[in-house]
């Protein structure tokens, strides 16, 4: 055991505990037919990048996150109940049930957006990037994706212009090894990431996800970088423990890699080692998992008792408030016929 | 013969059945190998046609519609997948500037015979960056055909023919269409390329759609005959090109039209078809030509809301009897 | 006061005296800073407002445009430069789903209050990539506004309004403007944002455009004139908000309309126009709305191809002596 | 001179030449007000990474290329007065007069075309990769392009696709130091390019473009590389000697700048290198140059006598001969109002 013992330790178990029972109960809101939309990407296994990355950073940071984001959040100080209720496509959801679990956002908390189009939210920091030294708000912007998000051409656009303008950036990798159906080594030749980073002038990590404390230290070492105006890179491998979405069975993988993948659990490494070190009893570990166990179980009752969007809603948040807004096709077409009788 | 087969059985087989006739035939796109495809239409492809021709890419689509531009130029055949048609907006550049134009730019050297498929459309949920309608953008875009399946069997035909076109020909499958099941005889001939299909023949309205949307109109249609209001329903079938004269035929005969598209309203394809039709058929309409179109908004993730945003055939209905009215 | 100015040095005022004013607006763009703009319209403002103000980019369409939704969502107001329209389709992924649907999505959280500045048409025989008239692909996408300036004024006044707005506005030039010089009082009172202008008010006829086919329409309607037919010429300014009030009252006026546009004509601008004149005036036209646009085909280098392939004032004017006749 | 003294350096002398004096000619075409089209690129300086890398091509080989691509093609066996001709929008070009200066093709000599759109014709190569493998065509495919396309998205793209799918593909930068007036330390901060393909798996190279020789190895390297499977990226490091188009005078850089760049002369440099190593004498060299100067003199009077295409000929084209046209709009508006008199 040479990872440095952190003693926020425990602190980091508990975000990493929250996501993974938070991400459990989505599953079961699914499975319930509760939640909007017919994609869910859960974020099991991958706790310590969220966890880990997040603690590193400071209240008034940004970040965007891919469509597996709902751990980023958490770990961000998102309020389970209304992502629940997001998830739920309900209006007491952070974005009143219209953006769902893909599009999940939150200025409050710095949280640019979630987003359904891989690589999307990438460039983004970079805007981010110059509002923050051009407003001299000291904030970093953290881009997160996925290791599909590799291979699209906009993240090198983006390392390019970071590293170019020293942005106050970083792009962080969640390496769960997959995209979809498409092991990384199916997806690229050179998975050592971080020589991509380090090719455009970039400071850049590969760290494995296991700890997350080297996680923790990793990150901040790039985030204190990257505030001082040099950019970086972080992959952090991790493994997808379930499916792409919740319905996804994982049959293009064998069932020994998934059994040897999920061993490289973050969670349980992190109790095991708060209790191999003698920060935190057993027992205490299991009432935390049991009190977050029941906050979890409380953001399904919010989420199904809350209500759905007045249909109304539809035409509202296109525009500004106040600005010409869109004339539905109902009114247009009444309109057009009343003449018509008239 | 007759069998029953859903949608995405029949584009299965049409690209298996032409993957078997052709041997320049590839299928290029993200998890059309080994996965079967987002959507299932590849599966087991890979089984009988090898890795060679069922190529699985890494998440780069700008690319991917490139590489088949390249391919089509050297001697393939190929069939480029765009998991969502809402990720146009990243191949946009290799599709219109390039696809679309070689064969003119160059002088009519060469061609880029590429079938790009992909599917859109709402009706899972899915949101606003996976539920859209973009149609509009390539008939916007002289050089490509588009071709937009609703039955069975034109799933089948249509990808058949396109296979065999001489220029690119994007190709929009509908999501919500995939589990249709119909009873079809893929022996019988079907129509030629271009041809719109006279659905139902009625002589107090004309609906001219494309799509999912051409089942909802029938839908209507139905409700509407119960009110002893008899439509004539056009699926397009192909929208580049565009088969005006069977319009035409059928609105001077009517003399009342609607057009329905799923997509946008606001210079989306519903425009083009009640521009046309108002421009061409002027002295034959008893009344404007009406547009049930997706509304000038996003699509929201809640379900009430997305299908909110869209025709469904009890508004088709509605708009139709009160045009009878 | 009066002043004579050309287009492109109204544009560059207008960002002159925006930035002034507005320390949270930023140019980002290529080219935009030391060389002042691939048409010029930049020049020397680096040397006014800082190079942290106008910020050379890489070429990297897709990040350009990313990078002013961030920025815009984060306190700054980004003006990006996309130096041709036709590199639209390298960035309608950032545009459409990402800057048009934020707000939406996001359930009205924040805006993302950015232009995107740039230039289209055709007149420079810069050949099929870099001619296009792109804006249906913008019009089609709610949430995206788009104003698209023909006069001097204009120029000036749309893009300082662009440049208040909550929301992204897409603000497309004509590349055949840049040059042209007209005596305008800066000074005197705007037309409102969303409103159209009537250019020339005539009782036999509407023609309804914008951007450089504005001023095809006035010489039309000068050459109409003389031989009795008197033309009302709308330019729309912005495509959205559309202001069809105007339209539809001259419309009505008068009963018979055409639609100009420089973009391609099927599933364009044109084809929403006209079909928004037919569905809405039916009763006050007297014959079908004509559509002059932009030819089903790309844009040649040769010369005469080139301007073969787009409307003119010749055309404009036969096709409207025909409809009078 | 530890170059490598080669045989066939005269014939790349003669290919250089021949370049050179064609964009010269070109340029006076434009300034005659003859071309079409008010965008020129002319590859003056840049004449050794068109000859260095076509003289490694075989026959059956296929390439793309950017707006500044005269010199390949004419590398590459083009008939200048038919490029000529196309430069000034004419039916006898290779084009018929459509295309122009960015839009040239030739489907005989492999040349799948030049491209307006900066790393456009990118992409293409991969697609002509899987050709040449799936139709054992045994040829490599070249995108020949500018430093100013080394940051866009879609180049990185398609390395990893040639990467990982061992194309036989080659990527050449023809590093001329700017993207208009964007000198390129303005646009990227880490100039070794062969980091980023290294990164990706390819084979990588930089290499000086004065001594023409250098560049036909390097690419000889790479394209022999690349038709055995592995995929390679070179960067030719040149001077762009005039402005970015024929109108641009440059003044964003300074004339000492400019001066000691177009120092950089691989015309030159090859001409001195010919009489130097006695492999040729001035005098014959003299003659030779002449005699190209003939030859690219007719290449303008061809141009400028060739007709320009039909305007009926805009109609074609757009889809292949024998499939549904396009209606013009003249035709249509006829239809229309015709039906309306009657
Ligand atoms: C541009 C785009 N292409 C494809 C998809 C479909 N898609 C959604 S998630 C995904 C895999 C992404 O893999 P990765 O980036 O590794 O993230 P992970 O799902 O593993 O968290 C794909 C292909 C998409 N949403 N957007
Ligand atoms: C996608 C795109 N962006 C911008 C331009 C405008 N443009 C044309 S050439 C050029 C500079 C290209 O520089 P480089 O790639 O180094 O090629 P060079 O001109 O130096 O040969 C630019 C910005 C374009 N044609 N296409
Ligand atoms: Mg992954
Ligand atoms: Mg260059």
């Amino acid at each position: 055991m040479d990872a440095p013992v952190n003693t926020n330790l425990l602190e980091l178990y508990r975000t990493m505990r929250r996501i993974r029972t938070f991400e459990e109960r989505v599953g079961e809101l699914f499975v319930r037919g509760q939640s909007a939309g017919s994609m869910l990407h859960l974020s099991i296994g991958e706790e310590s990048s969220a966890a880990g990355v997040c603690a590193a950073m400071k209240p008034q940071d940004t970040f965007t996150t891919h469509h597996r984001g709902h751990g980023i959040f958490l770990a961000r100080g998102a309020d389970p109940k209304r992502m629940m209720a997001e998830i739920g496509g309900k209006e007491t959801g952070y974005c009143r049930g219209k953006g769902g679990s893909m599009h999940i956002a939150d200025m409050a908390l710095g949280h640019l957006g979630a987003n359904a189009i891989v690589g999307g939210g990438i460039p983004a920091v970079i805007g981010a990037g110059l509002s923050s030294r051009h407003l001299k708000q000291d904030s970093v912007s953290i881009a997160f994706f996925g290791d599909g998000a590799m291979q699209q051409g906009i993240l090198y656009e983006s390392m390019n212009m970071a590293s170019l303008w020293n942005l106050p950036v970083l792009f962080v990798c969640i390496n769960n090894q997959y995209g979809m159906g498409t092991r990384i080594d199916q997806a690229t030749r050179n998975t050592a990431f971080d020589q991509r980073a380090k090719a455009f002038g970039l400071n850049g990590a590969v760290v494995d996800g296991l700890d997350v404390e080297e996680v923790q230290a990793a990150a901040r070492w790039l985030v204190d970088e990257a505030r001082a105006g040099k950019p970086g890179f972080l992959s952090v491998e991790v493994y997808r423990f379930f499916g792409h979405a919740r319905m996804d069975k994982s049959p293009y993988r064998e069932e020994a890699e998934e059994l040897e993948g999920r061993k490289k659990d973050p969670v349980l490494f992190a109790r095991n080692k708060l209790i191999d070190t003698g920060i935190e009893e057993e027992r205490i570990l299991d009432e935390l998992d049991k009190a977050i166990a029941a906050e979890m179980d409380a953001t399904i009752d919010f989420a199904v008792e809350s209500k759905a969007p007045p249909l109304g809603s539809m035409f509202k948040d296109v525009y500004a408030a106040g600005e010409p807004e869109p004339e539905s096709v109902r009114a247009r077409i009444d309109r057009v016929l009343a003449r018509d009788d008239a | 013969m007759m069998t029953s087969m859903t949608y995405r059985d029949a584009l299965r087989k049409a690209l298996d059945d032409a993957m078997t006739d052709d041997s320049s035939i590839v299928v290029i796109g993200e998890e059309v190998g080994r996965y079967g495809g987002a959507y299932g239409v590849t599966k087991d492809l890979i089984k009988i046609h090898g890795a060679d021709r069922l190529i699985d890419t890494p998440i780069s689509e700008p690319a991917i519609v490139g590489t088949a531009v390249g391919a089509a130029m050297t001697g393939l055949r190929p069939v480029a997948e765009l998991m969502y048609i809402d990720f146009l907006g990243m191949t946009m550049d290799q599709l219109a500037n390039q696809a679309a134009k070689i064969r003119y730019m160059f002088g009519g050297q060469i061609g880029v015979p590429m079938v790009l498929r992909t599917q859109g459309g709402t009706g899972r949920s899915a949101g606003a960056q996976h539920s859209q309608s973009l149609e509009a953008w390539v008939m916007h875009t002289p050089g490509l055909r588009l071709a937009m399946p609703a039955t069975v069997a034109d799933a089948y035909h249509l990808l058949r023919q396109s296979l065999t076109k001489p220029d690119p020909v994007v190709f929009i499958e509908h999501k919500a269409l995939y589990t249709r099941k119909e009873e079809i005889d893929l022996d019988a001939d079907p129509l030629p390329w271009g041809k719109a299909a006279v659905r139902r023949q009625g002589d107090d309205l004309v609906i001219v759609t494309y799509s999912r949307q051409v089942f909802y109109a029938l839908e209507a249609a139905d409700a509407l005959a119960r009110k002893g209001i008899e439509a004539t329903v056009i699926d397009l079938r192909t929208l580049n090109p565009l088969d005006f004269d069977t319009v035409r035929e059928h609105v001077e005969r009517v003399g009342k039209a609607m057009v329905v598209s799923e997509g946008v309203m606001t210079s989306g394809v519903a425009a083009e078809l009640a521009a046309r039709i108002s421009e061409e058929c002027f002295d034959f309409l008893e009344q404007p030509v009406l547009r049930v179109a997706g509304e000038d908004i996003p699509i929201s993730v809640s379900q009430e809301l997305e299908s909110g945003s869209v025709p469904s055939a009890r508004m088709i209905a509605d708009v139709a009897a009160r045009m009878m009215a």
